[in-house]
């Protein structure tokens, strides 16, 4: 085994260890903690130089894959992938150091209708009146905003309408919040920018090539979604094959029955294709039909093992009772998560065009 | 032409512009709106209640019973016409314990006395139902059900539990399977019973459903007495009696009525996203996908009118036709509320029953969709409709 | 039962007295001979008036599910139900009568691509010089040449450009043929028109009205297609049924195997939608919708049950020997015949466009 | 990036350059042309020998055997990425029945003596192999097989019958398994046997299939002389041999090739169809369709890569990855069939064996679909993969 490797199998394992006996109990901050502090989850995959373990976004992936398996929707992807990422990859290390260290909790601000995938802004709107710089808009399903220290915001100039990106604390005032639950249990909310003024270091990011930098951050976040939902699915799978094995019906268990054996060999072959379409898209970062790719076919597996998981368990599959439902409500969120199938096949087909079309 | 048009290319003189007056002055807006509400399998009680009574004034609450006891008399075509245009108009859906389900049992195998007294107090929405089958060691095996009745006197003494039961704590009465011989094959030793759910040692847990909701419950028996006047059929007969049941209830309702509803819910998020031309409900894909929804809904529509046209009034379907039927609405209902699901997009993620977000028409699309995975487990699940529909194909 | 239904009945049993013992064998056109003078299928769904048994379209259907279900592939949805409903619709029952009585027997030739659908034709054209009709085209894909008397040509005139429907003897001068087999055994051709001259009474219909007679005549030949399909599927669900409850494996009936169970109970469901869909655009005619959509679904349930029906019985279902090989050829043939599924999916969806916006 | 592209990802040091320089020349446009109108699972024997003897000549004629063997040392993913970049230039199929099956099992199994007579021969095409498994009541079945060798001094002398037999009009060699005893278990009294097809006793006769081709064959058996030093493992042990065998069949071959070739004549079709905007290739629904098929395609070659990192060279697959490898090229290669079919349309009704009419890229386009029917019943049907699945995952 070589060194990557086995510090791979350390963090996985360590991984197991802590979330295995926990499973989905107590306050999901505390929780976040411990795996930040204890066992350093947002500095793993850094660079060693950096005090990570050099494993990079691989070690990301398998870090989602794990918190997926045990159901523990912590803001990782939100922290690690979108906040570290977009911080490094404007360089301000700065910025991911405080994001490591626990001082502060960024959380991506991204829809403005609820609707379409990864629009740029058009209707938050950066206004600049004497030096002073003030924020108009709406983003709607912010996610974790109850674990949140700072929102990270795209918005728009309101002169020349080129892209921003801004970092702004979530306890800004004039911010106005609607907050609820999500079918995850976590909180969420709408949040208002009615004319607020904002710190001019609050923009961290400006024009065409800092919007690239986060939209390729955007398709890692979405790889390491497949990844978690990954987790998800291998979780149900599992979960379902023991259920099988004990459940009685007719005089025998219910895994003798063919059609039931046959129909755990479609959910294991739909487990297969999306590990491999995300074991495809983390090998071909960044290329955005990969990751795309990869979204499509794992909402699509997620869709069918969850629906499947509760159609073999039956009756006790619909109840709140237990542990699978709350993977059937995190395998619906992961399905939209950064985009739905739908979303992705209708990417995948316009960038394949773009491609023909600079090749032609 | 719409779909609930094409249903009725026969000429049914005027039947249904009379259904459609009928729904437009009697269905109100505000029974409309909680019906968009309603997230369920059924109305909850009151909505019910009030849709019941209109009905049952009209004389329309039960159209698939014979005139005498109540029936209107219609067509198959028209009784179709008739669910389908309550459908398309969303009108609540009623609880089927008693009215398609209890109700055509003691019709078709109660006693006079039996017949006399629940028969009415069905129609007048004075009696609520539940439906005790299922147990936690037989589901979709349901002849290996356990709980135990006791002939002692003039009555049985039941002991055992009911799973699954739906709006028990609503209900004044279930209808039973008990098992009261476990001599020669399963199915021979079950008698069907009817009992007050005030019974003594009668005790009803609820089960909350993983959209968080409470429709179904556990029901503990503990030697509650029941007279053997309300037991249906003969003792050790009720296989019978419930096979004859399983056919209405899979074959008694209009298949298509589930997914015409959620139909409503998807046309109210297309409206709502006329103006986004980026929303995936533009898509030629997503278009495709409700194409074959409407057709499949046609053709199963069809099925039904063939299968009804089949059989005398009254009479339950045969079991090739109300397994078909019970099939294609669970995979209609299903695939509509994927279809509604991904119409509304990301605010599907978000909980409702803590605080209203996002589009109105969305209200219930994302405990709809929860709830609907019930559809293809209880009832007989799709798993066991065809194995039916094999065996039976088999045997020609 | 009624006289019509009586009547019906009886048609049906001397159809399948006819027909059940000379499956597949023997000349076509001898059969054909002996279905239309003995049994007088041309007439049949004819006005009792005019020889028939009135029982309409509803026995144009019945007919076709019966040569269907015994795979006899007679021009009988090309006479009956396109060349006396055509001549019929334009108020030509003379023609009509010649091809009861069997004098003439006249085939479609509509494609000039080979692909589209239903479309005018645009590249056959009819030109009038001093008096003279010359006729200019190609139209590939004409069935049944060796049976046919006359070719019924869709047309288009030179200078108008309005749609013109002719009826030509196939043995007219200057008609280039070239002749190939189908799948199904019968013989097809593509036929050139190199500026042929032809009969001013050879142009039997002008116009627009005219035109959208033919179209509604076609919509009819589309729903008995379904109805042929549907005898097809009846049959090959007929073999398949007797096929595993005789063949072993694994020491036992594959019948007895619950996921061939569940694979003949889709294939039943498929047959009794398609019955549907079809049943349902008898009753709907004229409706386009209704048609399109009965050709559609029917047209998938006909795939479905062909490709399991091969399936369930193995490797002896891929041979030649099998009857089976040869309701799977003709299914293919009547899978596209007037257009396949995806080409009438679309048509239901730009009807119903039309259908709203006449409406909204 | 192309598909085909995104599979090679990792950098491989100019390996796909290589493989491409080869191909553009030594795969003359000839071998393409004729590849092209092949409609049968291998190509024609003159054909295909051709393309064999060119790729022994260039050292790549067994890329999955171990070096020792004549091997190319190629990692999973050179291998993988060889046989796709021959798919997408449209080699010839060779067939598998020595490379693919009998070269690994002797490989694997067999003795020293056999190898060293045998392999060279495999790899220069001087022997065509023919495989002698199903018999006609032993399909799916396979352990149920009834074709007997009975020992009789330094000979088996075989008597019986093998179905299916691909290619074995062209064959000078069969490999098969015989039953050597009918005590315990059936799997237990199998063994493996190669003989010559020129045999005393041993003949052939053709089996036509419904695309009208001659393919297969019926092989008869009688008192045929085979002598034990062909014998490939021990007595008895044939079942051992055989699986090992059938997970190469499965998983050896890249899962991706036959749906790729497919997906080129597509391609050729949609070029064809470029001046016709009414064309169903250009609706977004067959796009759609063919966006799902070639993702499918990257996902299945992903499978297939991390199933073979996995393996050491030259052993076979894993139960589980060889059987989704299966399922998935069944799947795919079907799907690519009948896309085809719909893209060349009204056209594919015509028996092109008798005269080519239509586009000349649709020329094999019916008769593929029919000959792929088969893919899903040889080889382990797929109801026989998904139960080896299902059961391996309830060990688990």
């Amino acid at each position: 085994m070589s060194d990557a490797q086995e510090s791979r199998a350390i963090l996985k394992d360590m991984l197991r260890r802590m979330l295995s006996n926990r499973q989905g109990e107590g306050d999901m901050m505390a929780r976040w903690r411990q795996l930040r502090d204890e066992l350093g989850l947002l500095a793993a995959p850094l660079p060693e130089a950096r005090g990570g373990l050099g494993g990079g976004f691989a070690d990301s992936a398998l870090i989602a894959e794990e918190l997926g398996c045990w159901l523990m929707p912590v803001p990782f992807v939100a922290t690690s992938v979108i906040a570290i990422g977009l911080f490094d990859a404007l360089s301000r290390e700065d910025l991911s150091d405080q994001v490591v260290s626990g001082d502060i909790l960024p959380v991506p601000a991204l829809m403005e209708d609820g609707r379409v995938m990864r629009v740029r802004p058009t209707a938050t709107m950066l206004r600049e009146e004497d030096g002073v710089l003030r924020l108009r808009g709406r983003k709607e399903l912010v996610e974790d905003v109850d674990m949140a220290s700072h929102l990270l915001v795209p918005a728009c100039a309101d002169r020349s309408g080129e892209p921003l990106l801004l970092l702004l604390p979530a306890a800004l005032p004039g911010m106005g919040w609607s907050r609820y639950r999500l079918l995850d249990g976590r909180e969420a909310a709408t949040v208002v920018f009615d004319d607020i003024t904002i710190a001019p270091d609050a923009v961290i990011g400006r024009g065409e090539a800092d919007w690239q930098r986060f939209e390729a951050v955007l398709d890692r976040a979405m790889v390491a979604t497949c990844a978690e939902a990954l987790g998800l699915m291998r979780a149900m799978l599992g979960q379902t094959v023991d259920y099988v094995k004990q459940r009685r019906q007719f005089g025998k268990t219910i895994a003798s029955f063919q059609v039931v054996q046959h129909r755990l060999a479609d959910m294991l072959i739909e487990v297969e294709q999306a590990a491999s379409v995300t074991a495809m898209a983390v090998q071909a970062l960044p290329d955005p039909i990969a990751a795309s790719t990869a979204k499509a076919r794992t909402s699509q597996a997620l869709r069918f093992v969850a629906q499947n998981a509760v159609q073999l368990h039956g009756g006790i599959g619909t109840t709140e009772e237990l542990a699978l439902s709350r993977y059937f409500k995190r395998a619906m969120l992961l399905e939209t998560q950064y985009g739905s199938a739908e979303q992705h096949l209708a990417r995948v087909e316009r960038l394949r065009e773009v491609e023909r079309s600079l090749i032609g | 032409m719409s779909v609930t048009e094409r249903l009725g290319l026969v000429d049914m003189d005027g039947f249904r512009e009379d259904v459609r007056a009928f729904l437009s002055t009697s269905l109100t807006a505000e029974m409309r709106e909680a019906a968009d509400r309603q997230a369920g399998i059924y109305a909850d009680p009151d909505l019910a209640r009030d849709w019941h009574l209109t009905l049952y004034q009209k004389g329309w609450i039960t159209p698939s019973w014979p005139v005498a006891y109540g029936g209107t008399g219609w067509t198959a075509a028209q009784r179709l016409t008739f669910e389908v245009e309550c459908a398309a108009a969303n009108a609540p859906v009623l609880p089927a314990m008693g009215l398609q389900m209890c109700g055509p049992v003691l019709i078709g195998h109660g006693t006079d006395e039996q017949k006399a007294r629940f028969l009415p107090r069905i129609r007048s929405a004075e009696d609520y139902w539940c439906q005790g089958y299922s147990e936690p060691g037989a589901g979709s095996d349901l002849a290996s059900l356990r709980c135990r009745a006791v002939r002692d006197g003039d009555d049985y003494v039941v002991n055992g539990t009911k799973i699954w039961t739906t709006h028990a704590q609503f209900a004044n009465w279930v209808f039973l399977l008990v098992r009261t011989s476990s001599e020669g094959p399963q199915q021979a030793g079950i008698t069907f019973l009817l009992a007050p759910m005030d019974s003594p040692g009668l005790t009803v847990t609820p089960i909350i459903s993983m959209s968080g909701e409470h429709e179904v419950n556990q029901l503990f028996f503990d030697n509650v007495r029941v007279p053997v006047a309300l037991r249906v059929g003969a003792e050790n007969n009720g296989w019978e009696v419930a096979k004859y049941l399983l056919q209405f209830e899979r074959g008694g309702a209009a298949a298509g009525g589930r997914p015409l509803r959620l139909l409503r819910s998807i046309s109210a998020l297309m409206q709502d996203a006329a103006g986004e031309p980026e929303h995936v409900v533009h898509s030629p894909q997503f278009r495709r996908r409700l194409t074959l929804l409407e057709i499949e809904l046609s053709a199963t529509m069809w099925t039904q009118r063939r299968a009804l046209s089949a059989v005398a009034s009254g009479d339950p379907m045969g079991v090739t036709a109300s397994s078909i039927l019970k099939l294609k609405a669970t995979e209609m209902t299903q695939m509509a509320s994927e279809l509604a699901l991904e119409a509304l997009g990301p605010f599907a993620s978000v909980d409702q029953s803590v605080a209203a977000v996002g589009p109105v028409a969305g209200r219930s699309v994302a405990a709809r969709y929860l709830n609907m995975r019930a559809v293809s487990i209880f009832g007989g699940s799709s798993e066991v409709q065809r194995t039916i529909l094999g065996k039976e194909l088999l045997r020609r």
